[in-house]
């Protein structure tokens, strides 16, 4: 396969669009629950966006190889069915092989099913799409939401506890322990960013941030609206 | 004899079929064919089912692949914990496999039946442990096991699991903290009933600055798991094996 | 030249929102200036932070936001929000609380949200809550009653204030409410829970808590002052007082030995600041009159439940958030009956008038 | 404090300071020279502009027919003295956008000669139509603030049966004093046209409601009532807008009038006090309308006085008159300081509405920034009709006016308590009066909207009904030049078959 | 009976789904603009998480417990759930269509919706009964509902302030959802207790 | 054996619910959308394809399907983006929406010949006249669509804002606090 295809027009505007423009929780709201509730700090937010990154890559594919042949009615219900079934795949293998990182995850590792951005990606996209930019779109969507999970998770480490990527090498395997770092020693801790309503507050403020960057590229360029509207449909890569 | 062409053509009859098949399954996958097919109901069930049917057998084997594994692994952690609790000196037995289910109803340890775990040296019991639960913590209950030496005293205690507050109540962690580790030794011989509390209750255990209560309901709850096992000493460290 | 058609009235009344600030903080100012004097030099030291950390904050948004602090600082609601984050602080926190407190009130409570009139939430209490729940150390030391020129002198009290060292244990103590909760969860029972609790001196105000909410007595003063120069209603304090005291007079008389007796619910915590002065903020409150009843009526509900069965020993705060948020659903279905019209908006029958 | 053991029939309303003392002790002056030409727009009243019946060059008598009355609602205007026609155009109208109207401009000759009139023997002999009859004739309009024809409330309280007559001296602006000194100084006239309007309305009784800053004129009404048992007097609180007629109503009788309904469906009909002095003019004297008492006053008024006052005298002629410091005037202002409007100049008529002319300082409008609102609800508390003005300026602002109108802006008054009150000087009637406005704008754009489908409509039917008889034609066409050819063909036919038996 | 009440109000409140539990966020986001249509979607949750609770705890207990086959548990919740919540979709559809306009892409994301998973899930965590979990199911929708409604208020006068460029939108409702979160830790303790 | 009637299991389960959600879809069916009826039934009904859609109904369709803003019609003015926004649902700033100026047609009488073009353009017939006589418009009856003006050969058509009097003046709106 031909990866330079990957930096032609169309699948640079979905990795824009996954990374930053159509951000899944920054613009999108989407996928907010995983998102505040796991990122006390940013390894776990770091190990759950892998794992949903993976999941998506795999539904997004799965739904648009079957796409052809599910009829509209019972879609939601079929979509449903196979990011369970993936879920529950990449539970049982982490559970039983990846022991250690499935303790860390595994109380999180089902609320993937319900992460709705995983199903919305499915309807918006890869039931429409031929396969390569539906795992692709899968791919960077996850991209855009582990690194969202990652700053956040960060910002309410730093302000709580005054470390970062605390316990990175029990999550990710000793190979990551250089990530842990104490930004504060001695830090008292704000413990409001570590509790749920500092999670919504936190995440407020992201936005804005996002808010306020764009509106410096915006004078830059500027998109038509109707773009951001319609989905591109891409051709190519036909299965 | 003729054996050999039959199954020749057994198998180029099968490589037919197959070769039917799929040129059939192409003609039904045909997109025209399916735009066809999907508006009907029956269609519809089946494509449900099918995928179910798919799942079901992808989860099946996955389950059949790893179901041993697993378990395996949660005999692993527990069997870690209890370690942490009981020395590996004290026994030469498999902790997981010498059991005794004993009524704790009334000892206010968050369950009606709780396992003890024996520790055997040559066939002795030198040790038990068990799972226990202050149900009352600050901020929910906070899962506990202990191990306990034949004359009641605490060999180690471990927090399992609990949700206090970060950087309040999570100091009972081990990871967090050396205070679980001042009850080693203790007993309910050694210390009064007085003593058996936090500092500022007059006993002689600390509290967190801050978060009295967490401290104070562990105490009382591994104060509860002593008089547990004093209740039924005689009838754990009698072996009728 | 569209603007220059105007339209009547052309007379105004004379009571303009800087007197009004203005007032308010003068009816505080009794029980903030004894809170002062029951804990000494650090107490001050603390008001003066917060006071000044608010102004500094509220220009500084005023600043990003491109518009001119001064008319805004003149207001004077910046100045009230730092006052009332301070009175209800414990009187020998650190500087950094106070600090954080107006940061909390002013920026979060308030600016983002637009600046005067927008905010939904009441900063004062937006503040205290984030505190205490990100500093509950520091936010449940409560020094002894230390007057003036009994404590630490001036040098000293600013070495407290502004170095962050521990208060030593010797020197700090529960609150009346705190105390019961302590109690009830060593399993005691109440006038056990309660040791030396006198009433008289709660009321007055001679006993530990936050810089401003000792004295029930000034406090109502100050209350009762507003209300008759008609700043305030009446509707939101008394139906906020009198839901307390009835709650806690049915419980207390069903189990004297569990539920404390309106005297001392009355006499303890914040409830006297909050009902007057708090639960009447304009901003954050309905605007009809059945409307403030109802959302006193709903704190008193919710301070006596957190009290009685929560795990916080004081739920003014918590009580005074959480109807903040019920306020817009308030003014939603609560609407003055229209003249001429039944409440629901249809016109009266012909017949029936 | 103590708000809710008031009388709730009482609800809102403000006390502003009432400045009243400047003109209530000096008796109404009526020496004002006449001037050298009065202006008087056709149209004063609610309804339809009267239509002239005089030429330019005409000489009219004092009282002459101007304009008469058009269609249902509308009166007639008369000559306020006696003079020549010098012109009819547009001129500045007293309205605070000061845009021209139709005007007669009367040259006044200084001779003040009457018109002859009938006047009756005994007026209260006279029919109840015809008191209405005469009443309309004159040119009497409600001078509380409404301008509506009078003649027509009187016959609709007749036609209803109507139990009370409600007389409305509230007079609850501030300066304004000319309701009360007309009450002091004619009391007698005034009753007399009380009796006469119940007559015209065969009403049994009537009530007269005095705020209780006016007991000289309670004390003078009282003393002319005295025979009149079926008209009682009753003083009502001084509270800002105890005169709007609701209110009032509300505070004597307990009676509400419903929203989408009119006094005179719960049998009540309400006049202002000067509307029944003029109404004893105009039967008992027979003189139309065409003069006023008019309160003039002000910090930049160097004389504060009540006037009466030609209609059409320009506004400028009678402030110079009582001397006005124009470098004091702040804003001039036409009616009270609540509900008039503020005029661009002041060289415009005065008219049967006008009953105050102020000339405010500075330091009376007292005009500080306006701030953003804080929630006070100050203005909901004053509010007289039970609306919440905060909440629909709100919609207003960001121009959500449906909202608005389900908050009841339909309902409002325009009294301007909550403007007064609000701490930070927010301008809420101007809000209101601009949605209202808008609303009838958008009301207007949809019926033109409807007109333009019913015209297109009608157009593209016309054009259907054009193409289908050109289709029509063509096709007779066609087909008559087929019957041709066919008749040819025949012909040719024949002609050959002929040709062939040859 | 009261401790069937207790339930209720402890999982509406103390234990609310979206403010403590961080579920169902996307909806609590979504659909929160105005008041009706956060009644709507409230209620339609309502329908969805009562039933989609009973009919999880049934296929739990008389199907994947005794065979024994817990791995399908993921799977065929998610199944009934997302059967329930197209059926829902379908009967809205028909009979209200402004709803339906307004609820759009959230209904089929209630299949999504965390909560109604995780409740389903957190009932066999917890070894409810069948009744328990049909009112854990019914007082977390309570508790959704609630938040939902209050939220929407607040949002709804939101819109006529005069909220900074900056914030307005998104970021101040996440920021108004952060201080209703931290107003809701005020009932902490009240039902352990 | 458990993956056995694992499999049954789930796939009955498919079966069943594929089918019950089939029937179900059939006899729930909603045939038309009655929100495009209601929505047209706000729309100017001028038809003049200024929202860049060949119609109102076109426009209808177009803001129920979600592809068009609210926004989309100039001659319906803020009026009706706020009645759309509430039968839809969506949010709009109208704060600092301003209506387009209202305009007439003129006829200036120096100029007009009487050729009538402009006579057989007006969609709404807000032209009268004769031929070969000057024209005019009635101001009342004309939607400012300036069809006239583009035909009329001598230019003497001219788009006016319509006339303020007493009787259309209204408030403006207050300067913002
Ligand atoms: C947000 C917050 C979290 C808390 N978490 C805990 C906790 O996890 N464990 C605990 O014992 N106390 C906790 N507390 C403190 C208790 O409310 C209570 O004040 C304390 O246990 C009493 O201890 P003290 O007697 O040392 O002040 C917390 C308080 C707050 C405000
Ligand atoms: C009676 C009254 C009570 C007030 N109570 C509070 C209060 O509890 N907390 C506070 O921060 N400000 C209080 N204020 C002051 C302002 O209303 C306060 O600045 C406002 O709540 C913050 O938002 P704003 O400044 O945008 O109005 C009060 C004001 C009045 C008149
Ligand atoms: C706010 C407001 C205040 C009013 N104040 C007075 C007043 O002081 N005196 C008065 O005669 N009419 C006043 N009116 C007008 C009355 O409501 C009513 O129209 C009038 O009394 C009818 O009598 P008329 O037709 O004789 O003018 C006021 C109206 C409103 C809306
Ligand atoms: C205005 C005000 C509000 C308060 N709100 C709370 C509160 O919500 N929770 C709390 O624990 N203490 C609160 N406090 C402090 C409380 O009254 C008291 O000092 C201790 O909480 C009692 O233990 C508040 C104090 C003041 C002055
Ligand atoms: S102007 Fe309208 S809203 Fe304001 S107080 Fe008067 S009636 Fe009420
Ligand atoms: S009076 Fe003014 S500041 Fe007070 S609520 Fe009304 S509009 Fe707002
Ligand atoms: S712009 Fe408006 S009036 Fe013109 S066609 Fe479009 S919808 Fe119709
Ligand atoms: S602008 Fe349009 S509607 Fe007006 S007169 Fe011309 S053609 Fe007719
Ligand atoms: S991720 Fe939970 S509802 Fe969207």
């Amino acid at each position: 396969m031909n990866l330079s295809i990957l930096f032609s027009a169309p699948y640079r505007k979905i990795t824009r669009d996954g990374l930053w423009d159509n951000n899944v929780v920054l613009t999108q709201n989407l996928a907010l629950c995983p998102l505040l509730a796991v990122t006390g700090t940013a390894t776990n937010g770091l190990g759950m966006g892998l794992a949903t990154m993976a999941v998506m890559l795999a539904s997004n594919g799965a739904v648009s190889v079957s796409r052809h042949l599910i009829p509209s009615e019972i879609r939601i219900p079929i979509f449903v069915l196979l990011i369970a079934a993936l879920v529950t795949l990449v539970d049982i293998f982490l559970n039983a092989w990846m022991h250690e990182l499935h303790k860390v995850l595994g109380l999180f590792i089902p609320l993937i099913v319900t992460n709705c951005v995983i199903l919305g990606r499915a309807e918006a996209f890869a039931s429409k799409q031929p396969v390569l930019p539906s795992m692709w779109d899968g791919l960077m969507m996850g991209a855009g939401f582990t690194v969202v999970m990652v700053i956040l998770g960060g910002v309410r480490e730093v302000t709580s506890a005054g470390t970062l990527f605390s316990n990175a090498s029990v999550l990710l395997g000793e190979g990551f322990s250089f990530l842990e770092t104490v930004i504060i020693p001695e830090y008292k801790g704000f413990l409001l960013t570590a509790l749920p309503p500092g999670g919504f507050i936190v995440l407020g403020f992201l936005v804005a941030a996002k808010r306020l960057l764009d509106k410096k590229v915006k004078t830059v360029q500027h998109q038509p609206v109707a773009e951001i509207i319609a989905e591109p449909v891409i051709n190519g890569g036909e299965l | 004899m003729n054996s050999k062409p039959e199954i020749n053509s057994v198998s180029a009859k099968a490589g037919k079929a197959l070769e039917v098949a799929r040129q059939k399954l192409a003609i039904w996958l045909e997109p025209a064919n399916l735009e066809k097919l999907r508006p009907q109901l029956r269609y519809q069930a089946g494509i449900l089912a099918g995928f179910a049917l798919l799942a079901a057998v992808l989860l099946g084997f996955a389950d059949l692949a790893t179901r041993g594994v697993i378990q395996q692994r949660l005999q692993e952690d527990l069997q870690a914990y209890l370690e942490q609790v009981v020395p590996a000196g004290l026994h030469d037995n498999n902790l997981l496999a010498d059991t005794v289910q004993v009524n704790s109803s009334a000892a206010g340890l968050g369950a009606e039946q709780t396992e003890v775990y024996l520790a055997k040296k040559q066939g002795e019991v030198t040790a038990v442990c068990f799972k226990f639960v202050a149900p009352d913590g600050y901020a929910g209950p906070i899962s506990l096991v202990m191990g306990v030496d034949r004359n009641g005293e605490i060999l180690g205690v471990r927090v399992i699991a609990h949700i206090e507050t970060p950087g309040l109540g999570d100091k009972i962690e081990i990871s967090k903290s050396k205070w679980i580790l001042a009850f080693n030794g203790k007993s309910l011989n050694n210390l009064t009933v007085e003593q058996w509390a936090v500092k500022k209750d007059g006993g002689v255990f600390d509290q967190f600055s801050g978060a009295t209560i967490t401290p104070r309901k562990v105490v009382q709850a591994i104060r509860r798991g002593l008089v547990f096992f004093q209740s039924h000493q005689a009838e754990l460290l009698t072996d009728r094996h | 030249m569209k603007t220059s058609v105007i339209s009547g009235p052309h007379v105004a009344a004379p009571r303009r929102v800087d007197q009004i600030m203005r007032q308010v903080i003068i009816a505080l100012a009794p029980a903030v200036g004894f809170g002062v004097f029951l804990f000494g030099w650090p107490a001050l030291y603390l008001l003066t932070v917060t006071v000044l950390s608010a102004m500094l904050f509220e220009a500084a948004c005023l600043k990003l936001k491109g518009v001119a602090a001064a008319p805004s600082l003149r207001d004077g609601s910046a100045v009230l929000t730092g006052v009332l984050v301070a009175m209800t602080l414990p009187p020998w926190a650190p500087w950094w609380i106070g600090v954080s407190g107006s940061a909390i009130a002013i920026i979060l409570g308030k600016q983002v949200y637009g600046g005067l009139g927008q905010n939904l939430f009441n900063p004062a209490m937006l503040a205290r809550v984030a505190l205490l729940i990100s500093f509950p150390i520091e936010m449940t030391t409560w020094v002894n009653v230390t007057p003036l020129f009994t404590g630490p002198g001036l040098a000293e009290s600013f070495a407290l204030t502004f170095s962050g060292l521990p208060i030593p244990d010797a020197m700090t103590g529960a609150t009346t409410l705190g105390m019961v909760k302590t109690g009830f969860s060593q399993n005691q029972i109440l006038p056990q829970a309660l040791g030396d609790y006198s009433g008289i001196l709660a009321m007055i105000g001679w006993e530990r808590g936050s810089l401003g909410e000792t004295s029930g007595i000034l406090l109502a003063v100050g209350g009762i002052a507003l209300l008759r120069k008609g700043i305030i209603q009446w509707h939101a304090p008394v139906s906020l007082l009198a839901t307390v005291a009835l709650l806690s007079s049915i419980f207390h008389l069903w189990d004297s030995g569990h539920y404390l007796s309106p005297w001392v619910h009355l006499n303890s915590g914040a409830l006297i600041l909050v009902a007057f002065f708090i639960a009447t903020d304009y901003v954050t409150s309905p605007n009809t009159p059945l409307g403030q009843l109802i959302f006193g009526t709903g704190c008193g509900l919710l301070i006596f439940v957190i009290r009685s069965w929560g795990g916080y020993p004081e739920g003014t705060g918590f009580a005074i958030l959480l109807m903040n948020a019920v306020t817009p659903l308030i003014d939603h279905y609560i609407r003055p009956r229209i003249y001429g019209r039944y409440r629901n908006g249809k016109p009266l029958d012909i017949s029936s008038s | 404090m103590l708000a809710f053991l008031e009388n709730p029939r009482l609800r809102g309303g403000i006390h502003a300071e009432e400045r009243k003392h400047l003109t209530s002790g000096q008796a109404i002056v009526t020496h004002f020279p006449l001037p050298k030409k009065l202006y008087i727009p056709v149209q004063q009243h609610v309804g339809k502009p009267a239509e002239p019946v005089v030429k330019v060059g005409d000489k009219v008598l004092k009282g002459q027919l101007l304009a008469h009355s058009q269609g249902a609602i509308s009166a007639p205007v008369h000559a306020p003295t006696s003079g020549r026609i010098v012109d009819v155009k547009d001129f500045p109208a007293p309205h605070p956008s000061a845009l021209p109207v139709r005007t007669v401009v009367i040259e006044s000759d200084g001779k003040e000669e009457w018109l002859e009139t009938f006047i009756p023997d005994d007026p209260f002999q006279l029919e109840p139509e015809e008191i209405c009859m005469r009443v309309g004739g004159a040119g009497v309009v409600g001078l509380g603030g409404a301008v509506f024809p009078s003649a027509i409330k009187l016959n609709l309280g007749r036609k209803n049966n109507i139990h009370t007559l409600l007389i409305n001296a509230g007079e609850c602006e501030p300066y304004l004093t000319c309701d009360d000194r007309l009450m002091q100084e004619h009391a007698n006239q005034i009753v007399a046209g009380i009796r006469l309007m119940l007559r015209g309305m065969m009403a049994p009784k009537a009530i007269i409601g005095i705020e209780d800053n006016k007991p000289e004129a309670f004390s003078a009404m009282q003393a002319a009532c005295r025979d009149f048992p079926n008209i009682t007097i009753s003083q009502v609180p001084t509270r800002y807008p105890m005169g709007w007629d609701r209110q009032m109503l509300r505070y004597l009788t307990g009676l509400e009038i419903p929203a989408d309904g009119r006094a005179t469906d719960i049998g009540v009909v309400v006049h202002n006090i000067a509307t029944a002095y003029a109404v004893y003019r105009a039967i008992c004297l027979g003189q139309p309308l065409i003069s006023r008492v008019v309160t003039v006053s002000g910090e930049a008024v160097a004389n504060p006085i009540n006037i009466e006052l030609p209609i059409g005298t320009l506004m400028s002629e009678a402030l110079a008159f009582c001397g006005v410091d124009k470098a004091k005037m702040a804003r001039l202002v036409i009616g009270g300081p609540m509900m008039g409007d503020a005029l661009p100049h002041a060289d415009v008529p005065v008219v049967k509405a006008c009953n105050g002319i102020l000339a405010l300082s500075h330091r009376e409008i007292h005009e500080p920034e306006t701030q953003a609102c804080i929630r006070c609800s100050s203005c909901v508390t004053v509010c007289p009709v039970g609306l919440l003005p905060l909440e629909m300026a709100s919609r207003i602002r960001v121009n959500q006016l449906e909202a608005a109108v389900d908050l009841g802006l339909k309902d409002c008054i325009s009294c301007g308590s909550c403007s007064y009150i609000c701490p930070s000087n927010i301008p809420l009637v101007h809000y209101f009066k601009f949605a209202s406005g808008e609303l009838v704008k958008r009301q207007q754009a949809d019926h033109k909207a409807e007109q333009t489908k019913r015209l297109m409509d009608d157009r593209n039917q016309r054009m259907e009904r054009i193409r289908l008889e050109a289709e029509a034609e063509a096709q007779r066409a066609q087909e008559a030049r087929a019957a041709r050819l066919a008749q040819q063909a025949a012909q040719q036919k024949q002609r050959e078959q002929a040709e062939e038996t040859v | 009976m009261s401790e069937y009440l207790l339930l209720i109000l402890g999982t509406a409140l103390v234990n609310n789904v979206v403010l403590v539990k961080f579920l169902g966020l996307c909806p609590f986001m979504g659909v929160s603009n105005k008041l009706d249509t956060a009644l709507g979607m409230g209620m339609a949750t309502t329908f969805v998480l009562t039933l989609a609770s009973a009919a999880s705890w049934v296929l739990e207990h008389k199907l994947l417990m005794p065979f024994d086959i817990g791995f399908l548990r993921v799977l065929g919740f998610i199944l009934v759930i997302a059967a329930v919540v197209q059926f829902t979709e379908m009967v809205i559809h028909k009979t209200s269509p402004v709803l339906y306009q307004v609820l759009g892409i959230f209904l089929p994301l209630i299949t999504t919706n965390c909560a109604v998973l995780g409740v389903a899930l957190l009932n066999i965590q917890e070894k409810y009964n069948f009744v328990q979990s049909l009112l854990f199911g019914f007082g977390s929708a309570l508790g959704f509902t609630l938040v939902m409604v209050l939220f929407a208020g607040l949002r709804e006068r939101l819109a006529f302030m005069a909220v900074p460029a900056l914030f307005s939108g998104t970021p101040i409702a996440f920021i108004t959802a952060g201080i209703l979160s931290l107003a809701f830790m005020g009932f902490a303790g009240l039902y352990s207790k | 054996m458990y993956v056995l009637s694992a499999i049954l299991i789930l796939t009955a389960l498919g079966l069943l619910l594929g089918l019950s959600l089939g029937i179900a879809a059939k006899y729930l069916k909603v045939e038309s959308d009655p929100l495009v009826e209601r929505i047209e039934a706000l729309m100017p009904g001028s038809q003049c394809g200024q929202c860049g859609f060949p119609g109102c109904r076109p426009a209808a369709e177009a803001l129920v399907s979600g592809s068009a803003p609210v926004t989309l019609c100039p001659p319906g003015g803020s009026a009706l983006v706020e009645q759309l926004a509430r039968l839809l649902g969506v949010d709009v700033d109208l704060s600092n929406a301003q209506d387009q100026e209202a305009m007439v047609a003129r006829v200036s009488e120096e100029t007009c010949t009487g050729c009538t073009r402009c006579f057989k353009v007006c969609p709404t017939d807000a032209i009268v006249g004769a031929p070969k006589q000057i024209h005019a418009v009635v101001a009342d009856a004309c939607i400012g669509c300036k069809k006239c003006v583009a035909v009329c050969p001598t230019e003497c058509l001219q788009m006016h804002p319509i006339e303020v009097t007493l009787r259309n003046w209204r408030w403006p709106k207050p300067l913002a606090a």
